[in-house]
């Protein structure tokens, strides 16, 4: 990705805020659109089964970028690391499990 | 109303005996440790109960061994019951092939039930004792559970889907049929019995009930009806497919695919005829969605069955086919 | 009436009950003890409301023909009864009255982290139990407390959206609560009060509030989609047009089995206080309890579906459900196990919260080991909606929760009003609903096993023994829970002044005065030893 | 509700860190939350599109991709400016607050205004799941391989209302919200010491466009080829 290091320019300010500089968030912003364009384009090419996995893959980049410098998930310690990644985790354990009965369905009863 | 005072409902089948084994095996492991966890504390309760207000008793903080012994005795004891349940749950689920079908229908308040041979049956289910029978439910508005307790089985009754489950009776006699899933006002009122016969008196109940039109003949009588033979004759030259022996064979659709002609595929094209075209035939057969009804359905696909195997023989019967997904 | 008790105690001149007064010092306060009295008294209201359901269902089921009521009348009895005692009673009970009251003195904070938040999920919860009330007075639900589709979306006509509002209003306020709780316990606890020095009971409502977070949306949303099924005619559940009835199952039980553990964690919480206090020594295996917890509020995101093994689902996957259920109860044993260890070399006082405690311990063993019943699947698909399940979960919520409620309710009220409650009257009702309970609830296991389905409204004759039984339980348990609401109303104006710490307990909430100042502490407290540490007496915290 | 005047430490907290530091977890906890509501409906999403892919990618063919890329591009802008927004609370520019706010809350009616567009088009061409719904398939193609597209694309366009509607519901809360601090801001109520406030909407915002991240791919692009 093109930015540089966000902590060249970060200035500490009040109770230690970590302020980020407004040219690192125009370079997140630039990023972003170029991904935006990308899943447009990735979604004018059929990858077969990848499909989903391509689009999905470009969506939680997206997601991620946000997360980590728009809100500053980057500069706020494990805490709140961990409440992001138990929210996506749940998710995942509701639909993966969910989805684990309707994969399975049809499957019969083949053991002896 | 009185009969001795019963902790079992009656063993009427040939899983309600294993059933019930593991049933005393929870209740003594239960038993068990209810028992000795309580009668521990009662009496560390009472030896060492408070005698003078400003007691001080000793430091303890624990014990790793004690903890680990009461972490892996319980994980071991369950992976018991996992294992006897799972089990007890393959062999109820696993229907035998030799069993005779029953279609049961859940009707908000009543149970409709169908035999292969043609007896139409409200509420009620004669079965001859010693033969499997498969059930095939579904339901045709809210879901409904059919449960007979003499027998330990129960099955949901599902809009939209058919469940499988089956059962072997051993003992005549006469049980309750209950609706278990809540379905309305009346869901107190959707119950019934099934009479388990000795196959003699359940062939006089065949015999003795209005002389029944088997299902096939039923189907026979539906096909010409309706015209089906036009499109659809034993040799092929008709504009539909041959039907003969057409039953669990592979059938290769347009677009090349291979799909297995089990009872949802029938169901499905006599319903919805342009969902899954032959190779070689044109989507020319006009749908029934909304004229026949699920007896009809259950009929007509009796009567294909029944058609004696034209040249192809049968291809093995592959279970179900699991939805193509991209 | 008894003259004023002697007593050498007298009460704190200046406290949060007579901080201020009047109407809006209460309805606009946003100190979390008083928003926990307020708390207390519209739980109380819903849990009298869900007994009188549950008294009427019972007067039915006396004889095996229906004929107290009709048909409709006894279904949207038995709703009310659900849906007043799950949303209503069961999710809030402790949480939000023990929980508000104690969690910022336990750990030594001033109040909770959003005192504003917290009156607002008040607020909500009343609103949502209004608009509820609203929907089973006028009219009715009739669709049970689970809504299962078809039924609810297509079949019922009865208040399903109404109701459905008023479940989504007050699931929010128990996300609030559970919001508040996790930012308090992080946050804000006072300096040297690390984790492993926290009492038990924090610990247990933070795994609550852990599944309150993660948990009740999922549950709002389906509400949504149920109610846009019904308004719009959007097809989610149903079958004809191209909807799963079993989704919604996956979807409502995704959060309702972790709601079952949302009533009974932080019992547990409230038990570990009290056998710790009453033998008077260090609970037994404190990491273990804690971790227990946790590992609850985590495995109960797993076990959903055992809820569904004859709904028609995946053989597979109902094995895949079965073991990960029967793994979820390793951790409740553990509990058991180190409760009961914990008596050993004591100094054990049976004094009432003592003896619910105790109720406790060997109600909820029955409870949970007939769980494993239910999560053995050859045998679910025998006992599932029948009687066998009613007396199940009854064991679990009443032998289970209230009994920690209750006795949680005890040991604390001397904290919240200052005044001891008449102890010989609380044991005779302590053992009035131990031996009502068990009258009730045990035929129904027999009734269950017999084949008799939930949710009958007549039934064949062969039951009638059991559930005349069990109908003649429940009216001594009705006795027994309704003894206490009158003499701790008694206790408030006449009971004997209690002393700061009238046990003594160590806890930070038992080192101020009772009832304590509207800001907990005069000065931060500072921790310096281990939780539950007896061996010394108990400090006090000099009122300068 | 707040007393702007009486500092910004509030008398339960120890540190105005320990105020801030709460502020921001309890919003991350809110989120969480808000990750599980919309978990649901892509729970469900997610089992309705294994089941019927067919009329799915068909019925996605009934959507605008180009105004969805559109109001995409207007959302990360939107949340270009509340980054700045925040940024400049943090730096103690008062007034630069208000127009950066300004600039959020213009491109995010300019979304919702893209929203009203494409749903009076759904209305207009029956898609609206109801009564009225009459389904025409988009590639002819499409009703061989699945007969009941017309049921199973009512699914579709009933988790299409569902969670673009849930998500605009959840912009029409944030507009208003964005106001009062833009309001707040102007009235220099924010300094480099006390903006949680702000930055907590910040938050709020940043997730109702993620949200909207991965609908959009989900949604508008199902076999776009």
């Amino acid at each position: 990705m093109a930015e540089h290091t966000p902590h060249a320019d970060a200035v500490d300010l009040g109770p230690h805020e970590h302020v980020v500089s407004p040219k690192l968030y125009v370079g997140i912003f630039a990023a972003l659109m170029v991904l935006t364009y990308l899943t447009v384009e990735a979604a004018g090419h059929d990858f077969g089964i990848f499909n989903t996995v391509v689009a999905l893959g470009i969506a939680s980049t997206k997601a991620l970028l946000v997360i980590a410098f728009f809100m500053h998930v980057r500069w706020a310690g494990k805490l709140v690391v961990l409440v992001v990644a138990s929210g996506f985790v749940w998710l995942g354990f509701l639909i993966l499990i969910t989805m684990s009965d309707y994969l399975s369905r049809g499957f019969s009863l083949v053991t002896g | 109303m009185w009969q001795g005072f019963p902790l079992f409902p009656e063993q009427a089948s040939s899983l309600a005996a294993r059933v019930d084994e593991f049933y005393i095996f929870m209740w003594l492991v239960t038993a068990f440790f209810t028992v000795t966890i309580s009668a521990t504390m009662l009496y560390f309760a009472v030896r060492y109960r408070r005698r003078r207000a400003d007691e001080r008793p000793g430091e303890i903080h624990g014990s790793l061994a004690l903890e680990l012994t009461w972490t892996i005795i319980p994980l071991l004891i369950v992976v018991v019951m996992f294992v006897w349940a799972t089990l007890l749950f393959f062999a109820q689920r696993r229907t035998p092939d030799d069993a005779m079908q029953v279609t049961v229908v859940g009707k908000r308040w009543m149970w409709k039930l169908q035999h292969m041979t043609g007896q139409r049956e409200i509420n009620e289910l004669h079965v001859p004792v010693g033969k499997a029978v498969r059930l095939m439910l579904t339901s045709e508005d809210t879901i409904h559970s059919f449960y007979v307790p003499a027998f330990r089985m129960k099955m949901d009754a599902v809009p939209g889907r058919y469940n499988e489950t089956w059962f072997r009776a051993t003992k005549p006699g006469k049980y309750h049929i209950f609706c278990a899933e809540y379905c309305g006002t009346e869901h107190s009122g959707m119950i019934g019995w099934v009479y388990a016969m000795e196959p003699t008196d359940y062939q006089l109940w065949l015999a003795g009930g209005p002389a029944p039109v088997s299902l096939a003949e039923m189907g026979q009588k539906l096909f010409a009806e309706r015209n089906c033979a036009t499109c659809h004759t034993p040799q092929g030259a008709g504009r539909g497919p041959v039907l003969n022996g057409l039953p669990g064979s592979k059938v290769l659709l347009q677009g090349g695919e291979e799909w297995v002609a089990d009872d949802t595929y029938l169901r499905e094209s006599i319903l919805r005829p342009s969902a899954k075209i032959v190779s070689g035939y044109q989507p020319v057969m006009p749908t029934f969605q909304g004229q026949l009804g699920e007896e009809d359905l259950a009929a007509l696909i009796a009567y294909i069955k029944s058609l004696p195997a034209a040249a192809g023989d049968a291809a093995g019967r592959p279970s179900s086919n699991v939805p193509a997904s991209k | 009436m008894p003259t004023q008790p002697i007593t050498s105690e007298t009460m704190p001149k200046e406290h949060y009950l007579n901080a201020d007064y009047g109407i809006r010092s209460w309805l606009l306060t946003i100190d979390h003890k008083r928003i926990a009295l307020l708390y207390l008294l519209s739980v109380t209201v819903a849990f009298a409301l869900g007994g009188a359901y549950a008294v009427l269902v019972r007067l039915e089921l006396l004889t095996p023909a229906g004929d107290f009521f009709t048909a409709e009348n006894y279904n949207k009895m038995f709703t009310a009864h659900g849906v007043i005692m799950v949303f209503f009673f069961m999710i809030p009970a402790i949480p939000a009255t023990l929980g508000n009251f104690l969690l910022p003195m336990m750990i030594g904070a001033k109040d909770l982290a959003f005192p504003r938040i917290n009156l607002l999920s008040w607020y909500l919860y009343v609103v949502g139990f209004l608009v509820t009330l609203g929907a089973l007075f006028v009219g009715g639900l009739d669709t049970g407390w689970t809504f299962y589709t078809p039924y609810s979306t297509a079949f019922a006509n009865s208040n399903v959206v109404a109701a459905g509002v008023g479940i989504f209003i007050s699931g929010f306020s128990s996300i609030l609560t559970g919001f508040n709780f996790i930012v308090t316990i992080h946050k804000m606890r006072a300096p040297g009060m690390t984790w492993f020095r926290m009492p038990l009971f924090v610990w247990a409502h933070y795994a609550t509030s852990l599944i309150q977070i993660l948990g009740t949306p999922v549950v709002a949303v389906t509400i949504l989609m149920v109610a846009a099924e019904r308004l719009f005619k959007f097809g989610f559940f149903d079958p004809t047009r191209g909807g799963d009835p079993i989704l919604f199952q996956h979807l409502f039980w995704f959060y309702s089995h972790p709601a079952v553990y949302i009533m009974i964690l932080p019992a547990m919480g409230v038990i570990s206080e009290l056998v710790t206090c009453f033998s008077r020594k260090r609970v037994f295996g404190y990491d273990f309890i804690a971790m227990s917890s946790l590992a609850i509020a985590v495995l109960s995101f797993l076990v959903w579906a055992h809820h569904m093994f004859v709904s028609g689902m995946s053989v597979y996957a109902a094995m895949i459900f079965s073991a990960l259920s029967f793994l979820v109860a390793i951790p409740s044993a553990i509990k058991v196990f180190n409760w009961t260890a914990t008596l050993f070399r004591g100094s054990v006082s049976w004094q009432t919260p003592m003896l619910y405690a105790m109720g406790f311990i060997g109600l909820f063993l029955i409870g949970g080991l007939t769980g494993l019943f239910l999560a053995s699947v050859g045998l679910d698909i025998h006992v599932t909606d029948t009687y066998f399940i009613v007396a199940h979960f009854h064991y679990v919520m009443v032998g289970g929760t209230i009994m920690a409620y209750l006795g949680g309710l005890h040991f604390w009220w001397p904290k919240m009003t200052g005044r001891l409650y008449p102890e010989w009257w609380a044991r005779v009702s302590a053992v009035l609903v131990f031996v009502g309970f068990n009258t009730t609830f045990l035929p129904q296991f027999i009734l269950g096993y017999l084949g008799m389905p939930r949710r009958y409204y007549a039934y064949p004759e062969e039951f009638q023994v059991l559930n005349v039984m069990s109908t003649a339980g429940a009216s001594i348990l009705g006795v027994g829970f309704l003894l206490p609401i009158f003499y701790l109303a008694w206790s408030m104006r006449y009971g004997r002044i209690s002393s700061a710490n009238p046990w003594p307990a160590t806890g930070l909430e038992w080192q101020t005065p009772s009832p304590p100042p509207t800001e907990n502490f005069p000065r931060t407290p500072v921790v310096d030893e281990e939780a539950y540490d007896y061996t010394r007496p108990p400090k006090e915290i000099a009122l300068v | 509700m707040s007393d702007a005047h009486a500092g910004p430490l509030r008398h339960h907290f120890a540190t105005l860190q320990q105020q801030k530091e709460s502020a921001t977890l309890g919003m991350w906890v809110f989120i969480a939350q808000e990750i599980m509501f919309f978990g649901g409906l892509f729970g469900t999403y997610a089992i309705y599109r294994y089941l019927y892919y067919a009329a799915f990618e068909d019925a996605s063919h009934h959507l605008d991709w180009k105004l969805g890329a559109i109001n995409t591009g207007v959302l990360i802008c939107s949340s270009l400016t509340m980054a700045l927004a925040v940024h400049a609370a943090a730096v103690g520019k008062g007034k630069q607050i208000a127009a950066w706010i300004a600039a959020t809350i213009l491109l995010g009616s300019i979304f919702l205004g893209v929203k009203v567009v494409e749903y009076k088009e759904k209305f207009d061409h029956h898609l609206v799941p109801g009564p009225k719904f009459h389904y025409v398939p988009h590639a002819e193609a499409a009703r061989a391989a699945d007969p009941e597209i017309d049921r199973h694309s009512q699914i579709y366009f009933s988790l299409y209302f569902m969670m673009t509607g849930l998500h605009a519901l959840h912009m029409i809360i944030g507009i208003p919200l964005l106001a009062w601090m833009g309001w707040r801001g102007w009235r220099g109520e924010f300094s480099a010491l006390y903006h949680s406030p702000i930055e907590i909407t910040g938050l709020y915002w940043h997730f109702v466009d993620i949200v909207w991240i991965f609908l959009f791919p989900l949604l508008y692009l199902i076999g776009h080829h």
